[in-house]
């Protein structure tokens, strides 16, 4: 389903991460390690479509990406560093707005199992600026249960989450991937029961040449 | 997919709903530029002169310009609150069309400002002793002029969302473009002042407005991809 | 030439103050279009060997 | 789209070097015709019947004028060679174009201002053309500040790319709202658009320094060009080795 073709990302001089080749079918989750720095975040946003300043080429179901891009953004979930939760507005509100974006309707009643799920159940009415930092990422988890997107790019998602918000969110990607959905995550968490299906990258191994700051001379014609 | 299937339509008007329940829920966004407003008018008659002759003549000038600065002073937490929290990349993530999601956001913008501003006007024009026979036309070319200042603002705003301190960088982009703008809507008061016919320059003012809700959200929406591309 | 002697090309009839003036600011904006990439150019070079120093030193450690 | 022609064509250090052979030329026959340009119209040519000799700022106000537009002109061209096929060298022209074409702008707006004083007796004179300069000089500002605000190279190009275009779409219409303004207020009595009448030997030396504005702008632009080379592919093999030869080790 998302092939990664020689994948290779230059920031500010720096070469992150080149010829990255691999293949994520139905029903795998890749995790991706790396130390701080060594491009995760910069991979994900890459995978996610923000960046388009790469090398290389991804493919989804078979497809370039730029082909397909309307399909691959309707099957795909993004959660980034930030949870992107508005402090001034209610979780219910918030997961009203953010699936209107992806374009998804949930009914009321959808939305409060979710937050429940998620240990928000007396929440629901709080504006998010008066919870604490792990709540408001709860929040944002809370739409993994409702969303419909078979691919779920998740940078760091267990950070910031309590024990029981761990054993939670290990549930919920299993389920995900046992209904052939898809999970690239990036986490130093070792991720226990699902170990089946998981596939393990670190990023320093495709770092290319080491000490490669000379590029190729006539190369760099383009930005 | 599921019959949840949202049009274009209704994620237009919930984001337009989301950012005007946001700017509600912090006055401040609503308030503060019509304070200015206020303070920035009645600045003139200070530095100036009080006396009704010559303010008279300034009067339809300086609501303008007043409410060009007001807008610009509040374009720029357009997008920098949503970069902050996370939700720009979710926006840029939407399979709707950017452009449409830009448009929301100006036009919850303009809901939340310019409406706001147009409000106010009368009330400066009266502290400035402007002829009354030129209300109307200002009324108007404000109506026609603060969306036009938005969507064009709302440019600025994008390319400076990652900038540090980007608040005097946005108003240093954006003034150039606001020149047709001013010109337009001062004129369509002045040619009131004196009794002449003003529906030219609020069809011109029109005619912009057009052009910007067509060309604008464009530049928006490539202004944000390249901007958080990076 | 126009003028008979240089007090008169200078005077140009009452116009010369307007006249040399804006040749001399033309002068130094022309001067600054060519001596500015100049200075700048030696900042890039020296920045660049210093690069090349530090990774020859650091490739003799 | 990497077309492999273009791929050498396009690549910075061919550039580099192919300019550095023709450059020197191209400086000479510049200064050569700007000299011949300004001293031809300074000291030969007839003072105008009306003005008299203020006029002879015309021969440093039209060209630096057209070249202040011209030069907006071509950066939007550069600004669309940036987006469309991402050539890094039309970025660099892009950044270097613009201190150039504002420092033109500049000087076009300075001489206009002083032909004022002994025409019309003010310094300032709120001219249509005057005027619309004056903003073409806010836009290059907001380029030039655009680009030092975004520290990444890669969104730098582009964010300033997508400026140029959103300003080369505005010039007209700016252009057009500030001549109506002008009319509306001031009638046309004061305005520098329509030319004096040019007698032939008003007519030829104007074109050569218009010329020699031209190559002056080229010869000016490779060289900021061929610098910004230097310093983005500092890294690269070439330019060390380029660097190493001139340090003599």
């Amino acid at each position: 389903m998302l092939k990664l073709v020689k994948l290779g990302c230059e920031r500010d001089n720096r070469l992150l991460f080149t010829d990255l080749s691999i293949e994520l079918l139905p029903g795998q989750l890749l995790q991706i390690e790396g130390a701080n720095g060594s491009g995760k975040t910069t991979l994900l946003r890459v995978l996610a479509g923000l960046s388009s300043d790469y090398l290389g080429d991804i493919c989804w179901r078979g497809e370039k990406l730029s082909g397909v891009y309307a399909d691959f953004r309707l099957s795909t979930f993004y959660f980034g560093h930030k949870p992107a939760v508005k402090h001034e507005l209610t979780p219910i509100e918030n997961m009203h707005w953010r699936a209107g974006l992806r374009n998804e309707v949930r009914s009321e009643q959808q939305i409060r199992k979710a937050l429940d799920q998620v240990d928000l159940a007396g929440f629901e009415e709080v504006p998010c600026g008066h919870l604490s930092a792990g709540q408001q990422r709860r929040v944002a988890l809370a739409d993994l249960s409702v969303t419909e997107a078979r691919l779920w790019i998740l940078d760091e998602p267990f950070t910031a989450i309590d024990v029981h918000g761990v054993a939670w969110l290990e549930s919920v990607l299993l389920r995900h991937i046992n209904d052939d959905g898809m999970v690239v995550i990036t986490s130093h968490q070792r991720l226990r029961d699902i170990s089946g299906q998981v596939r393990k990258i670190r990023l320093e191994s495709f770092s290319g040449p080491v000490g490669s700051d000379h590029f190729a001379d006539d190369e760099g014609a383009f930005l | 997919m599921s019959e949840g299937h949202l049009r274009g339509r209704q994620v237009f008007f919930s984001i337009i709903k989301r950012d005007l329940m946001l700017a509600f829920r912090t006055p401040g966004q609503v308030v503060n530029p019509v304070a200015f407003y206020l303070m920035v008018a009645s600045l003139f008659p200070l530095g100036i002169a009080p006396d009704k002759a010559l303010l008279s003549q300034l009067a339809g000038g300086i609501v303008w310009i007043g409410a060009l600065l007001a807008v610009l002073l509040s374009l720029d937490s357009l997008f920098r609150s949503d970069q902050e929290d996370g939700s720009l990349d979710q926006l840029l993530l939407s399979p709707h069309p950017l452009p449409l999601l830009a448009l929301a956001k100006v036009a919850a913008h303009w809901l939340a400002t310019g409406l706001a501003l147009i409000l106010t006007a009368p009330l400066l024009a009266l502290m400035l002793h402007l002829p009354t026979q030129a209300f109307p036309a200002l009324m108007l070319s404000l109506l026609l002029g603060t969306p036009l200042m938005s969507l064009v603002g709302g440019i600025g705003a994008a390319l400076t969302v990652r900038v540090q301190r980007g608040g005097v960088l946005l108003t240093l982009l954006s003034l150039p473009l606001y020149v047709p703008v001013l010109i337009f809507g001062t004129g369509a008061v002045q040619s009131a002042v004196d009794g002449m016919e003003y529906t030219g320059h609020l069809l011109w003012l029109g005619a912009l407005l057009m052009t910007g809700l067509c060309l604008a959200p464009l530049a928006i929406a490539a202004s944000l991809r390249v901007v958080v591309d990076g | 030439m126009y003028f008979q002697d240089v007090s008169s090309l200078l005077h140009m009839d009452g116009h010369g103050l307007y006249v040399w003036p804006t040749y001399g600011i033309g002068l130094l904006i022309i001067a600054y279009n060519v001596l500015a990439p100049l200075r700048h150019r030696k900042q890039v070079i020296s920045q660049i060997k210093r690069q090349i120093q530090d990774v020859r030193r650091r490739g003799v450690e | 789209m990497n077309w492999t022609f273009f791929h050498k064509l396009g690549s910075p250090k061919w550039f580099y070097h192919l300019s550095g052979k023709w450059l020197p030329w191209l400086g000479t026959l510049a200064a050569l015709s700007m000299i011949a340009g300004l001293v031809w119209g300074l000291l030969f040519a007839p003072p105008d019947y009306l003005q008299g000799n203020s006029y002879r700022i015309i021969f440093l106000h039209v060209p630096t004028a057209f070249l202040a537009s011209a030069v907006y002109l071509m950066m939007a061209g550069a600004a669309v060679v940036t987006l469309v096929w991402k050539v890094k060298l039309a970025d660099v022209a892009l950044q270097c174009m613009a201190p150039i074409g504002s420092s033109f702008c500049l000087l076009a707006l300075i001489t206009g201002a002083i032909w004022g004083k002994p025409t019309w007796g003010t310094w300032w004179v709120w001219d249509a053309r005057l005027t619309s300069m004056l903003i073409l000089l806010f836009l290059y500002f907001g380029v030039i500040a655009l680009r030092g605000a975004i520290r990444s190279a890669t969104t730098a190009a582009k964010a300033c790319a997508v400026l140029t275009l959103v300003g080369v779409v505005n010039i007209p219409i700016i252009k057009f709202s500030v001549e109506w303004w002008n009319t509306l207020h001031q009638g046309a009595t004061l305005t520098l658009t329509e030319k004096p009448a040019m007698a032939v030997q008003m007519l030829w030396p104007l074109l050569i320094s218009i010329l020699g504005f031209y190559l002056f702008f080229g010869a000016v632009l490779v060289l900021r060009m061929r610098i910004e080379i230097l310093n983005r592919e500092r890294r690269t093999r070439w330019v060390q080795k380029l660097v190493a030869d001139e340090m003599g080790v």
